[in-house]
């Protein structure tokens, strides 16, 4: 079982996240999340907890990977300022069937959702303003 | 005692860290302490329910025990992904 | 609203998938199934209908579009003789938020595994055999 | 009418498709005669549980109306991804 996690202000390939079929993965499942230009956001910047923030993401890793059946769970997520249309974060996990594998990339998803330490501000047409959490995304941590 | 603060709190703030000297029991009565310096952080902490807590590095309630602690961060819930 | 089916014999690199950021898709998700190396197998066939595969597909990917408000729909999957390791096929969906890209993705894997017509066959120490359709894979579509 | 069969089915019996003069009002009909014809179609529709059938490319029963069909599809439950 494999995992790795990266916090980084570099842009990065998700696609290069999906890896080589090894005859024990049958099922890979990727998600990246992208800068949306809603209401004609021009610039996402994202804080984080430098330490701290690896930290968590390697503790979710772990657990989806011990409650899923996980062969390998990699996290990368950006921090600094990003564009529409770049990739914020993405996430991998193998398995050997599919369920398990979209299960371990759903669960990473809404742990990190709401509980790694990241926080982002948005600026637009109307300033700056710091992006509050969404009460679906605490609710969404009831399905675990 | 380190205090660590972030994203808004740090903005009105004005630093996203500092030490301070405090026999403090919990985190709210940090808060009361920090509220009472100065305007900037009764502004800050105007609103306590939009603000979390972790002590050394783990998510705590507000009336968490403090003795020992060496760190105390504050921020708005996380909002990562 | 876009959707790309192909049904093909040659091997693709399903990263290749995964589109660039627009703007509008906050969220993407790539499903990749590949050949595992169960019991020796040493080689799986996939036999499909040609042109009723190509059609289904469509459907399945035009009714998950609907469903959960997908940008993008796209399903790629192989016919023909297939290595362990060989990645067998590949959906990937855009959405606004994670959610509907998750549920978009394994709507589409739970139909194309009991609703296309593709059957496998496997080769390996034992000889070789049809894989016969899981239970579990039928259960799935109840969820739907 | 044109006749088609996929992966065990097509191994058992040999073809891929064929055409046939046939009144059978039903898949299953159809079936009986063509289990009368030759041993590989009695052993390939043995267990005809196993079996799936579509009428001009859609799934349907055995007892569905062959009525103006142009083809009869037979298969094991599909197995892709």
């Amino acid at each position: 079982m494999a995992i790795e996690v990266r916090v980084q202000r570099e842009p990065f390939d998700p696609a290069a996240l999906l890896p080589a079929g090894d005859g024990a993965a049958g099922a890979a499942v990727l998600f990246a999340g992208q800068v949306r230009a809603d209401d004609g956001l021009s610039e996402m910047e994202i804080e984080h907890w430098p330490g701290v923030t690896e930290e968590r993401l390697r503790l979710f890793a772990a657990e989806a990977a011990e409650r899923f059946g996980l062969l390998r769970a990699c996290i990368v997520h950006r921090h600094g300022p990003l564009r529409p249309g770049e990739t914020i974060m993405a996430v991998a996990c193998t398995a050997p069937h599919r369920r398990a594998a979209f299960d371990g990339a759903a669960f990473l998803m809404d742990w990190l959702k709401s509980r790694a330490p990241f926080w982002k501000k948005e600026r637009g047409p109307w300033g700056e303003r710091w992006v509050e959490a969404a009460p679906e995304d605490e609710d969404a941590l009831g399905r675990w | 005692m380190r205090i660590l603060y972030f994203a808004w709190l740090r903005e009105r703030i004005g630093i996203s860290s500092e030490e301070v000297e405090t026999a403090a029991p919990t985190p709210a009565a940090l808060v009361e302490e920090l509220r009472a310096r100065e305007p900037r952080y009764a502004a800050a902490f105007a609103d306590t329910k939009a603000v979390r807590v972790a002590v050394d590095q783990e998510m705590r309630g507000w009336d968490a025990d403090l003795a020992g602690a060496r760190e105390v961060a504050f921020f708005p819930p996380m909002t990562g992904g």
